[in-house]
């Protein structure tokens, strides 16, 4: 990610020079700054406190605000979201770190069945101004338990938004809107992405929560991606550049919502569009982009909208086949190819 | 006992009693949807142990709420109403006889996945207490509940940490079909919670006196700062699970067997014998439990439906296709 | 569903004369037959013995086979379900009844973590024939909670299958089907259509367990729908039909894999396909079927794929609200209208 | 103490020790990815517990389970090969670390999410008692564990039917960097047993002899029907947490303290000195150790990478587009 432009179209403003910070880094500012400002945010998850979290980004802050504000929890999911859900309610703001989305899978009740409904169940009386962060991704040969991506689970549920930052400055503004924020929010974070740095400017107006961003313009295809893929389609872009194929790449930002508008403006001048993402093919997030898009742009496209995305097989832990099992940029430039050839 | 007291109990019992039927009559005729749970049987439990709480202190309860809700002064005809799925319903129609919610009350519901109500109470005693508030958190759980992984992981927490969380548990013998010894391995749940350091007890829930006191004393053992505290009371409920459940798994004897420990009945009597109430007393609460019961029918008969299918989905409504805010 | 055509193409042969039987019935004969077949059958699952079921399906058998074979579980959905797993690497046949769809929220992750991913994470040694039956689908008036569809989530996962039978006959087939099979499958029953009663041949040969079934042959739009969406879908295409459209309906039968091959048939005969399906729209199962459809079938379709699906809501109590939350017949008129609007 | 099974214990310690450490070299050195969890320091617990066991025994474990496997003998070339990610690992190179599986030596695995594996051998116990075999599940678990809700739900089931599991805490005292104070409301696991009426016991997880005999008695009570049984073993993990993990939320002096206790010195010193067996018997053993982790280091080198992406996801390959079979 540390080469991509960072040319979101109208909302992002980065005239003056901005340090660089990695993902975590930025992601612990904004917490800092979240407790600083309101001290009913706090913060429920393994590891956060003592340990710094797992992947650092909760360090420092367990000797600044104490136990309480940051509470290392016993490995009990499903309860410590629901306790977070209760703390809510009683006019909290928690941030429940879980450890990685794979044991998301122990909390939905506590997500889904609470977090996300009990405002509407309730005639509108009580809100859930509650934040879930985990990270998830396939990694680096965690095998199949751990390299879960639960984008398709969660984008279904009324009640939850669910933003995918990929950049330092996007998971600084987009952690902290979802604080600030009254509804349930999961903050999905990306493993691989912690560690990789990016252009950070604390002070920059921060665009609309749920936007995309144009990552990067061109007149040909428009190449959609989230997280990780977002710097797999960049790469694409520049070697078809090369080739004479001017790719628009854009970053999605928010899997729900979802801004459709940015995305039929996009193909309404490429007239071409491939939804590229990490998870398994069958099922997931890109399937209701890719549906949704080929209803909305239909008479701008010129050939179905297609889908890049993992292997429908569990993660395996050979390294080898790991890399087979998600899409690269290798793969996207194959699907240009075939989309070019089945347009003419 | 005082006789203010003793109205009380005797008033707001009398009121569970006949609510309930009220509702399994509107049921009957078709006029509450779903799943219908009901009290009758085990109203000196949320009697008694509501009147032993302050009313700054917070209720979380299952889908078998609506006398809780009563107790805690949502008003019948707000409850009846949301039964209905009426615009003037205590959720606004939306929530319905499983998802009952009074922000008001500190009422907070309302839970229909068996165990969702231990971590929403431990959540709620976690910002009670790291805010140093003395407030307690009441939370009502079933038999069959005990066994829910959540159970075990919020106790656990909320003794960690002492919580200010009165754990109730409505030891009815039954998780639907099943019988207590037939889904617990030690069925008596007050012993369940020695696993976290938990003081508990158990109390027979029939005696809405012996539940009064056993709350007063457990409340304050929780607000002394010294953690949770579980405390089981031993109930039965007359009817089947809910009104698709004739209840045929019990024995005539059983059940018999109960319904001669009434609370209801048996605490009129005891009221009456000790001078605490008089005749006079009962006959009153009773008319005038009939007059609130019909109003709180033909108010919810009344009221309108609820229009808006999108409300309150967000707090500001979401448009999913567009990116903003 | 009682009205609806059986008419098949090709597989069911109902040239005989049928019994009528409930959902529940042939769900019941299905799971007595493995039983009296196979001693390694057995069922765990909350009141399915001495209660006989919630919604009858094991009537009659804990008194046939008793209660090692027809366990009542305490309420411990994740662990129940993951005892079915273990009990199934240890050559049993588990058939794991969750009461419903809802609480299968809490028992996710021995789904899809554990009985999903042991075969492939053990290079193949282990397997799991385990069979979880659950219904979900909006019944009536049960409340946000309890009315949790959730086959987007299961449809993702490599190495589940799952089916959607609508009709006693389906039922019959594919539970038994799913029972010898020796792969984890989720079989999604529908707490509406239990009572609703549908030609019954036990000894007429079974269908591939995931091929889909034209319902009703038509010439001018494919309308694709499973479980309860079918008979909306009927009942729409017999009002077209007076209006001069002839619409094929399609049953799915299968969520994962999807029929596919049949799909691209009829929209190359229609050139219009609907997706009707009574999950949320944003994220359902039907983006999948949608997504798919309009790449594959690009080249025949004249206008987008369409989806008729529920309103991004959590489901209201309210009975009117409730019914306005799904989609029901005029919804697809309306869909079918505007195809036609769209194409001229 | 016989002889043979003095020689088998330190064998399998000094194995387990080497092993792992040969493991967190070839780590280092990019051999072995993901995450790696080892044991030195807990090494009496497996050793000891699974020689108590017979071969046609079920065992359940974590992600820390090499040793488990090891001892449960599966080949240490096919584990090292697991690691390495190679066709011949003992999951054909798609487990990994974490999923490590031998169906002929009846080892299930290797599971990563933590708590899995109550339900998974609490699974395997029905199924054995369902059947009326005389077998039992071994299931192991951390300290950190104990606070899933599948701890609880599992162990009231395995009690309620009487099945044939054996629950084995390795309590190390930590969960990745929590202490177990600070996770468990009851830090003494062994107590909790009690919740669900089971007998259970705590033991010195760090003598090898006082395990295995722990171990022995605990099988027989299992074996005689009696139902599950829960062995606390009080161990420690020298190494972080992870490979990932300096550990550096433990003081130098509690490291100092237990590594003073060290099983495999302790269970050395104490066979030469109850003549149990010979210095030459020790030489013999760390030779062939050194040999057999050489061989297994350079099998799994050597290996093939497996090439099927595909491979065994269903029983046969199918096809998601396909509608068939
Ligand atoms: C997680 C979950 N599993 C199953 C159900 C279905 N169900 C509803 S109530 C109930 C029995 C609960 O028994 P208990 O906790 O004793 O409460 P009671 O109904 O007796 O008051 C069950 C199994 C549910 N609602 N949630
Ligand atoms: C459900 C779940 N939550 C969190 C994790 C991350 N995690 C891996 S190991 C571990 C600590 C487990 O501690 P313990 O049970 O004591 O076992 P030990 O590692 O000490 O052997 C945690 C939190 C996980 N794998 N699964
Ligand atoms: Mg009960
Ligand atoms: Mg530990």
């Amino acid at each position: 990610m540390t080469r991509q432009r960072n040319d979101n179209v109208g909302a992002i403003g980065t005239a003056r020079p901005a340090p660089e910070l990695e993902v975590w880094q930025a992601l612990n500012i904004a917490l800092d700054r979240a407790m600083e400002r309101d001290s009913g945010v706090f913060i429920l998850g393994e590891d956060v406190g003592l340990f710094g979290g797992s992947y650092r980004v909760t360090q420092g802050l367990y000797a600044k605000y104490g136990e309480w504000r940051v509470r290392d929890t016993p490995i009990s999911e499903n309860s410590f979201v629901g306790m977070g859900v209760g703390a809510a309610l009683a006019g909290g703001r928690p941030v429940v770190e879980i450890m990685t989305v794979n044991f998301a899978l122990l909390a939905l009740d506590s997500i889904i069945n609470m977090a996300a409904k009990l405002r509407y169940m309730s005639g509108g009386q009580l809100q859930v101004p509650l934040v879930v962060r985990m990270p998830g991704g396939v990694a680096r040969q965690l095998g199949a338990q751990h390299s879960q991506r639960l984008e398709h689970t969660l984008i279904n549920v009324p009640g939850l938004r669910v933003v995918v930052p990929a950049t330092a400055q996007d998971s600084y503004w987009q952690l902290s809107q979802a604080i600030v924020a009254d509804d349930p929010i999961v903050v999905l974070e990306h493993e691989f992405l912690y560690f990789t740095k990016g252009p950070f400017d604390a002070a920059a107006a921060p665009p609309p929560m749920h936007a995309a961003a144009v990552r990067r313009e061109g007149r040909d295809v428009t190449l959609i991606a989230w997280q990780r893929m977002v710097s797999e389609c960049m790469n694409a872009a520049a070697q078809l550049s090369a080739r004479g194929i001017e790719a628009e790449v854009i970053d999605l930002r928010s899997l729900r919502p979802i801004d459709l508008p940015l995305l039929r403006a996009s193909v309404a001048k490429t007239h071409h569009a491939i939804v590229v993402e990490e998870d398994c093919r069958f099922g997931g997030a890109g399937a209701e982009i890719a549906a949704t898009l080929a209803e909305a742009s239909y008479p701008d496209l010129r050939a179905a909208v297609r889908r890049v995305a993992a292997s429908d097989v569990p993660t395996p832990y050979n390294l080898e086949l790991e890399r087979a099992s998600i899409p690269r940029t290798q793969n996207i430039l194959d699907a240009v190819e075939e989309l070019a050839g089945s347009t003419g | 006992m005082q006789r203010k007291l003793a109205w009380q109990f005797l008033y707001d019992m009398t009121l569970a009693r006949q609510f309930e039927q009220a509702a399994a009559e509107q049921y009957t005729q078709g006029n509450i949807g779903g799943f219908l749970h009901l009290y009758p049987g085990e109203e000196a439990v949320a009697v008694a142990s509501l009147h032993a709480a302050e009313a700054s202190d917070y209720v979380v309860s299952t889908y078998r709420e609506h006398v809780h809700a009563l107790v805690r002064g949502v008003r019948p005809a707000a409850v009846m109403a949301e039964l209905f799925g009426k615009a003037t319903g205590c959720s606004g129609g939306y929530g319905g006889s499983m998802h009952l919610y009074d922000a008001e009350h500190r009422f907070l519901g309302g839970y229909a996945i068996v165990g969702e109500t231990f971590a929403i109470a431990a959540g709620v005693g976690y910002w009670l207490r790291m805010n140093d508030l003395t407030h307690v958190v009441l939370c009502y759980f079933g038999d069959g509940a005990v066994n829910q992984g959540t159970f075990h992981e919020s106790l656990n927490m909320a003794a960690l940490w002492k919580l200010p969380v009165l754990f109730v548990c409505e030891n009815n013998r039954y998780q639907i079909g099943t019988e207590i010894h037939r889904h617990s391995a030690v069925p008596e749940v007050y012993r369940r919670a020695s696993a976290y350091g938990i003081d508990s007890r158990r109390v027979d829930g029939m005696d809405v006196v012996a539940v009064y006191e056993a709350t007063r004393a457990a409340l304050q053992h929780v607000r002394a700062g010294n953690g949770p505290y579980l405390l089981e009371c031993e109930t039965y409920r007359y009817r089947g699970h809910s009104m698709a459940d004739s209840g045929a798994y019990r024995s005539a004897l059983e059940l018999a067997e109960l319904r001669a420990r009434d609370p209801l009945d048996g605490f009129r009597e005891r009221a009456l014998a000790e001078g605490w109430l008089v005749a006079a007393d009962c006959d009153e609460i009773d008319s005038e439990i009939d007059r609130v019961v019909a109003d709180a029918v033909r108010f919810a008969a009344d009221s309108p439906q609820p229009t808006d299918l999108g409300a309150s989905v967000y707090r500001e409504p979401l448009d999913l296709y567009g990116g903003r805010p």
